[in-house]
């Protein structure tokens, strides 16, 4: 592991002398050994904190919508799913291809800095490799294919509709609406989220089971077609609400009824509600 | 070239010149042909005039056993009725789940459809088949002018059958051109020859053969080539039966793989052609004797040429004006 | 605070009848924002109106609720009649109760309580409506008309007769399409030569109508009142506005080529006029035959000969783009190809079995044989003709489904021609039905019967050669027996499918076809030559198979119409379309993507954020082109964009209003 | 904490709330054509009129539910009819996935329904309405994504 971290470093203080990226964005170690956080390098000197480790675990994409206009180039390390997430957000045009430079790095999935287990959404990962990059650390490692991607949404759809009606209240009365499954996710990119509009009515802002029954359905609705199953919503929701059975059960219809399909992994697919086939499937005659 | 064969009665009764022709030219050109064990009659006229389920079940259960075979090949069938009544047990058991299973209690063997069956003539002509008759051509039959009598199930209902066109077939006369025949450009290919009613209906089927008889002489047929037993029953017996009374006509009536067999070298006795009625050995013989054709194509390259001279020549004028 | 007035209407006893009107105008009043309400026996007459604008000025009421009739039977009487008050017409919501209340449900108690639901979703909708104004587009007055045939051309002169100037595009060398091959026309018989070509004249020497033949229209975008078209004018080789049509050229050229004009039964040389009486009356060079052309010798006779020297064998493709207000699409038919389908007719092998343009050459006076019927194969004059009808017509499985309408006249008008051009003739017609429905077509039918043609009904099954003579083998269904006919020419009357290329017109106007590939009219009964483009009209065959009478009236109609849009010095846009929010637009782009008319566009706009002047890509809706469908806004996640008349706040307070 | 939600036994004169989606052009015109032929059909349906079924975002069905209705139902042009082209592709796209997830999400499938009902269809309009009202008597209130819940149980709750 330390290698790539001394190639990255290398990599990271060339880019920043040259003046050819104004800041690269990094994971940084945090207090403690299994702390790993993102952060922004603009100083060559101090390349030296930029770490490749175990427990990188953040996707950094999302990070570029908060400078969507920088004078530079922005350096940002991409893994499988971070390639994924930029490939998305220059899609729905919020990043333009030009204003980054990508240090794409293999990542052979990561660990949960709680249980010291390879992190769930590294396990279910189908794409280590990164799918666009301008340099390469290191070599590519194995993919690792995932023939259970929907296991646990055909879980539910076996239940009947009280079960499941019931499964999901339970959790979304845990939900305290703190929104960070929608700050830190690539596909929720708007400009201003119709959750933050004021008096429009498309849905209340008090914290009740049903409001935020109507929160989570409509934002899976909203990303279900743009997800690139990078499982970041789980990861940071503070009360370890199962968001990513809501996002694959929209993947999986839409692969079973529009063709197989991944987000993300190119910028020419369009994502499955933005167009239509004649010939769809046909079950409201 | 593999195909599970499926002879069908007459190619061991009325049709046994057809039987041995086969085996000949397939032996010869290296076409495998792997019977079908124990197969059964597959019906014909009889069995899908009288009840619907049975001239489905009859050639099912021969589809069935291709399926134990087990070899995944398609299936050649020589004679044109068995070759239809298979194709319709085939696309009734795929077009309905329902007929499939009811195909399958009546002859209480499993059967899914899986094998395609298609006409031994269509076997033939086939590119690998024609390129191997190619190599194995001896003989040619120096332009001897043969029309194609195609009858009615090889070509219809294009439906079932989706084999060459159903007005203006070309298969049988491709295969004729490699041998050196000369194929007949006439109207009667696809007409009726009114199968078994020439024995209860004489009177209205007899003019069918006649008319078809005639219209080949019109356009110079100096045989009639066919693939199907019954249509070679019925135009070589009624030929004969025509020219007892008056003779009119001097076409002997061949099955196609006769003429092939022929053509590779095999002595009319293999190919049993003196089964015939309308006496057919004679043409044959005297068709190898004659001087071979010059090639075709040139006469067509002569014609080429005076259009080019002719093209030229005002060029000439021009310049000078 | 809005002031919402709200009017029951009776409508006599359509509603009355079923639902308690007392009690809906006694809840209207606790409804939120109401401030009057009041009943009507009949809203929506005179003095039903005069009620409501009283009302308006005594209560100084801002926002209309109607409950009657449906929306879509009244809407835009109620809209004329509040724009006579100072409300905006658009302030407007009405509640059906008569369709889908009165008319169809019988518990009164029930009914009423949907009534008053209906009232309330109606009242809680207006409440959020805004005021909308029509926008107005300029109209450029000039039309453009696809297609050069009779249709064409009728509705050019239609046009340009109005004052209006006219471009007439017609992608062969000269004007006049199908009808000019014609030699005679039923029921009249007047020479088909004599009516069509003055009118090519008239066309061709408009002042108002600019003749572009050999061109194609390749580039169409813009809206009603502003298309903007790109026509390819393809190279002809001759420059005709110095070219006098002399016609030397044409002896000279030393290549035949088979005249399509003469449907493939005489030659013409590769420079060439397609008939005579060609409109413009100048020769092109056809670039694939030309030997000097095609590369093939060194040839350019015609070059040398040309007393005006305007032969250029360097011309190219020229683009012309111009602005029109409205298009007619006038691109007629063409016989369908019968050799390809029908092998049982010989399939194309016997040069005497031929089509009905084909028989109409030969009979025509500037034909190949000069008006005598003569045999294709060898020249003779054939002494029986079978004519067959419905061939590709009415025939499901193998050719068309539809009846192509013209052909049973012009059968017996053919009949007719051999029957008097050829003495003693023999002349059988087999056919299904015969159709003569229009003036004169029947007494046609009947006299053609007592020349002498023989009509048999069935269909042919078979036609072959035997001795020199076409064997036609067909069924004689009235005696139930099998019919056998020697003839020495057959003459097939085969349907009339689309104009090869229609695909690539309607596409560029974005107009739907039928599964004919007939272009679709937008209303087979009610609006027969107008399409859902706005702005775009159909005129003859190329809308379905019909004969000229009915061919001129549809170009006559839609000339009218586009009249109708020129008469106009604005058009008037409708009001209820998209609108972008450009702040909370992220510049996504899915709009843009789902609008099927192409009225959304990303543009970049300068912003200044946190003090910083940028560029950022945001949506922005064509007025012309949006026909507010709402599709952009239903894919629009932050709800960005919104359809005015139909806001997602008006829908949301609609379903509010619904349940609480 | 489950909720007995589905109360099983259904009072018989207890009358559904369903709201419908109509588009203007097809299903809207085909009601107005069951009114105009005095069709009938039972009252419990209320119809907003939209320009076409693809301006239904399927956020406003979401809301139906939350505001106590018992069933929707969205109808439109037939596809290849739709009067503005393409309106119905995309209403067929989003509502073949919104129909699954409601029905994820513990919504029975028979309380959400979508049907192409063109203008001269005025008796299948009836047939659909009936089929549709009697299907939610069968199954009783709707309870779920309900904020009735709370008033039964009090504020506490919030």
């Amino acid at each position: 592991m330390s290698d790539i971290q001394q190639e990255l470093r290398k990599t990271a203080r060339e880019l920043l002398e040259s003046g050819e990226v104004g800041y690269i964005i990094g994971w940084g170690k945090g207090r403690f050994a299994n702390q790993t956080h993102p952060i922004f390098v603009k100083d060559p000197a101090k390349v030296d904190e930029l770490v490749w480790d175990d427990y990188c675990l953040s996707t950094l994409a999302k990070y570029t919508q908060d400078d969507k206009y920088p004078e530079k180039k922005i350096g940002i390390c991409v893994r499988g799913c971070d390639s994924r997430a930029v490939n998305r957000l220059i899609q729905d045009h919020q990043l333009k291809r030009e204003d980054v430079y990508l240090i794409g790095i293999p990542c052979s999935g990561k660990l949960d800095p709680e249980t010291n287990e390879p992190a769930k959404k590294c396990v279910e990962c189908a794409h280590r490799n990164p799918v666009v990059y301008d340099v390469l650390l290191g070599s590519p490692v194995e993919e690792v294919p995932q023939p259970e991607r929907f296991k646990e949404v055909e879980e539910l759809e076996a239940m009947t509709p009280d079960e499941r009606y019931n499964y999901w209240a339970d959790v979304y009365d845990k939900c305290i609406r703190c929104y960070a499954c929608r700050n830190v996710c690539p596909a929720c990119n708007c400009r201003e989220c119709y959750t933050d509009q004021y008096r429009v009515g498309w849905q209340g802002k008090q914290n009740n089971r049903a409001e935020n029954q109507i929160f989570g359905i409509t934002r899976a609705y909203h990303v279900g077609d743009r997800c690139i199953e990078c499982g970041e919503c789980q990861r940071v929701c503070p009360m370890g609400l199962p968001l990513m059975k809501l996002n694959r059960k929209m993947l999986k219809d839409i692969n079973n009824l529009f063709g197989a399909y991944e987000a993300g992994l190119d910028t020419e697919t369009k994502p499955a509600l933005g167009h239509y086939e004649t010939n769809d499937v046909e079950e409201f005659m | 070239m593999k195909y599970s064969y499926y002879p069908g009665c007459s190619l061991s009764s009325t049709g046994l010149e057809y039987g041995l022709s086969t085996r000949y030219v397939a032996k010869k050109i290296g076409m495998e042909l792997h019977e079908i064990p124990d197969w059964n009659c597959c019906g014909a006229t009889a069995a899908h005039s009288m009840n619907h389920d049975l001239a489905l079940a009859l050639p099912a259960r021969n589809l069935a056993l291709v399926e134990k075979q087990g070899l995944g090949l398609e299936i050649a069938i020589p004679c044109a009725a068995c070759y239809s009544r298979m194709k319709y047990a085939i696309q009734a058991a795929r077009s309905s789940e329902k007929e499939r299973q009811k195909i399958e209690e009546i002859i209480e063997m499993p059967y899914e459809a899986k094998n395609d069956a298609i006409c031994l003539l269509e076997a033939f002509a086939r590119e690998d088949a024609q390129a191997a008759v190619k190599e194995k051509i001896v003989k040619s039959l120096n332009g001897l002018k043969v029309a194609s009598y195609y009858g009615c199930l090889l070509v219809r209902p294009a439906g079932v059958t989706q084999f060459d066109d159903n007005e203006n077939p070309q298969s049988m006369d491709n295969l004729m051109t490699l041998i050196g025949a000369k194929p007949v450009n006439w109207a009667f290919k696809t007409e009726c020859c009114g199968a078994s009613h020439q024995v209860d209906a004489p009177k209205v089927a007899r003019p069918l053969i006649y008319n078809i008889l005639r219209n080949a002489k019109a356009n110079g047929a100096e045989a009639i080539v066919t693939a199907c037993p019954l249509c070679m029953m019925n135009l070589d017996m009624r030929e004969f039966e025509f020219n007892k009374a008056k003779k009119e006509f001097d076409i002997p009536v061949y099955y196609f793989t006769e003429l092939l067999g022929m053509a590779m070298g095999a002595d009319p006795k293999e190919l049993g052609m003196e089964k015939h009625f309308t006496p057919a050995v004679a043409r044959i013989k005297e068709a190898f004797k004659r001087p071979p054709e010059e090639e075709k194509p040139i006469k067509k390259a002569k014609a080429k040429v005076e259009e080019v001279k002719e093209e030229e020549k005002p060029k000439e004028a021009i310049d000078n004006e | 605070m809005s002031r919402t007035g709200v009017f029951i209407c009776h409508c006599g006893t359509n509603i009355a009848a079923v639902v308690d009107i007392a009690k809906v105008v006694e809840k209207a009043k606790s409804m939120p924002n109401v401030v009057y309400v009041e009943d009507n026996k009949y809203t929506c007459s005179e003095p039903g109106q005069q009620a409501i604008k009283d009302a308006i000025v005594k209560h100084k009421l801002d926002r209309i609720v109607i409950g009657s009739c449906s929306p879509r039977m009244h809407e835009p009487t109620f809209r004329k009649m509040l724009a006579s008050t100072e409300i905006n017409p658009y302030m407007l919501e009405i509640a059906n109760l008569r369709e889908q209340c009165s008319w169809v449900h019988t518990d009164r108690e029930k009914a009423t309580d949907k009534a008053i639901d209906l009232v309330r979703m109606a009242v809680a909708k207006v409440a959020k409506n805004h005021a909308l104004f029509t926008s107005s587009i300029p109209v450029t007055k000039r039309a453009l008309v696809v297609g050069g045939g009779i249709a064409g051309i009728q509705a050019a002169l239609d046009i340009a007769d109005a004052g209006y100037p006219v471009t007439l595009v017609e992608r062969e060398p000269s004007l006049g399409g199908k009808m000019v091959m014609l030699d005679k026309t039923f029921p009249t018989m007047d020479c088909s030569a004599c009516i069509c070509t003055p009118k090519m004249v008239d066309a061709g020497q408009h002042p108002n109508i600019t003749v572009m033949t050999s061109c194609e229209v390749e580039k169409v975008s813009g809206y009603i009142g502003n298309f903007e078209v790109t026509i390819r004018q393809k190279a002809t080789y001759v420059d005709h506005s110095v070219c006098t049509g002399c016609g030397i050229c044409e002896l000279k050229c030393p290549s035949k080529v088979t005249s399509e004009f003469e449907q493939g039964m005489a030659q013409r040389r590769a420079i060439y006029k397609p008939f005579p009486q060609a409109v413009p009356a100048k020769p092109v060079i056809d670039a694939a035959n030309c030997r000097k052309l095609n590369g093939k010798a060194k040839c350019g006779i015609c070059q040398t000969q040309c007393p005006q020297g305007c032969i250029n064998f360097e011309d190219e493709d020229k683009l012309i783009t111009n602005t029109y207000g409205a298009i007619v699409i006038a691109t007629g038919y063409e016989l369908i190809d019968w050799k390809s389908i029908y092998g049982e007719y010989g399939g194309g092998q016997y040069p005497d079995v031929i089509n009905g343009l084909q028989f109409e050459r030969l009979v025509n006076a500037s034909g190949p044989t000069e008006g005598h019927i003569l045999r294709p194969s060898d020249g003779k004059e054939p002494k029986s003709v079978v004519i067959v009808k419905c061939v590709g017509s009415r025939d499901p499985n193998k050719g068309k489904g539809y009846c192509s309408r013209a052909c049973c006249m012009y059968a017996a008008k053919h009949a007719h021609q051999v029957l008097e051009k050829i003495d003693n003739a023999q002349c059988y017609v087999f056919y299904i039905d015969v159709r003569t429905a229009g003036k004169a077509y029947e007494e046609f039918y009947t006299r053609t019967l007592e020349d002498g043609a023989i009509y048999v009904r069935g269909r042919v099954s078979k036609i072959y050669e035997e001795d020199g003579k076409l064997i036609c083998k067909g069924e004689d269904t009235l005696s139930g027996q099998t019919v056998s006919v020697a003839a020495d020419m057959v003459v097939l009357e085969t349907a009339m499918v689309p104009a090869a290329g229609v695909e690539k017109v309607a596409t560029l106007m974005t107009i739907s076809r039928d599964n004919d590939n007939w272009l679709q009219e937008a209303h087979p009964k009610l609006r027969p030559v107008e399409t859902h483009t706005a702005g775009v009209f159909l005129a003859g065959v190329c809308q379905g198979p019909k004969d000229i009478p009915d061919t001129v009236a549809q170009a006559s109609a839609s000339a009218a119409k586009v009249c109708g849009i020129f008469s106009k010095a604005e058009l008037q846009t409708n009001p209820m379309i998209s609108k972008v929010d450009i702040e909370k637009c992220s510049g996504c782009g899915d709009c843009a993507g789902i609008c099927p008319y192409k009225a959304i566009s990303m543009q970049d706009m300068e912003f200044i954020e946190h003090g910083k002047k940028i560029t950022r890509r945001v949506s922005t809706v064509n007025s012309g082109l949006c026909q507010g469908c709402g599709a952009c806004v239903a894919g629009c996640r932050p709800g960005a964009i919104d359809l005015l008349g139909f806001t997602n706040a008006q829908i949301l307070e609609e379903v509010d209003a619904l349940c609480l | 904490m489950s909720v007995d939600v589905e109360k099983k036994n259904v009072d018989p004169n207890w009358e559904p709330k369903i709201l419908s989606f109509s588009c203007n052009w097809c299903t809207y015109a085909g009601a107005d054509l069951a009114g105009l032929n005095r069709m009938k059909y039972p009252e419990n349906v209320r119809v907003i009129r939209v320009p076409c079924s693809g301006r239904v975002n399927p956020q406003f069905v979401l809301r139906a539910f939350q505001k106590g209705s018992d069933g929707v139902l969205v109808c439109g042009c037939h596809p290849g009819d739709c009067h503005y082209v393409t309106g119905n592709y995309f209403t067929r796209r989003r509502f073949l996935l919104m129909q699954r997830f409601l029905e994820y999400n513990g919504i029975d499938p028979r309380r959400f329904q979508a049907r192409w009902i063109s203008g001269a269809e005025a008796g299948k309009f009836r047939d659909t309405v009936t089929k549709v009202s009697n299907d939610i008597k069968a199954l009783g209130p709707n309870k779920k994504f309900q904020e009735s819940w709370y008033k039964e149980r009090g504020e506490s709750n919030e």
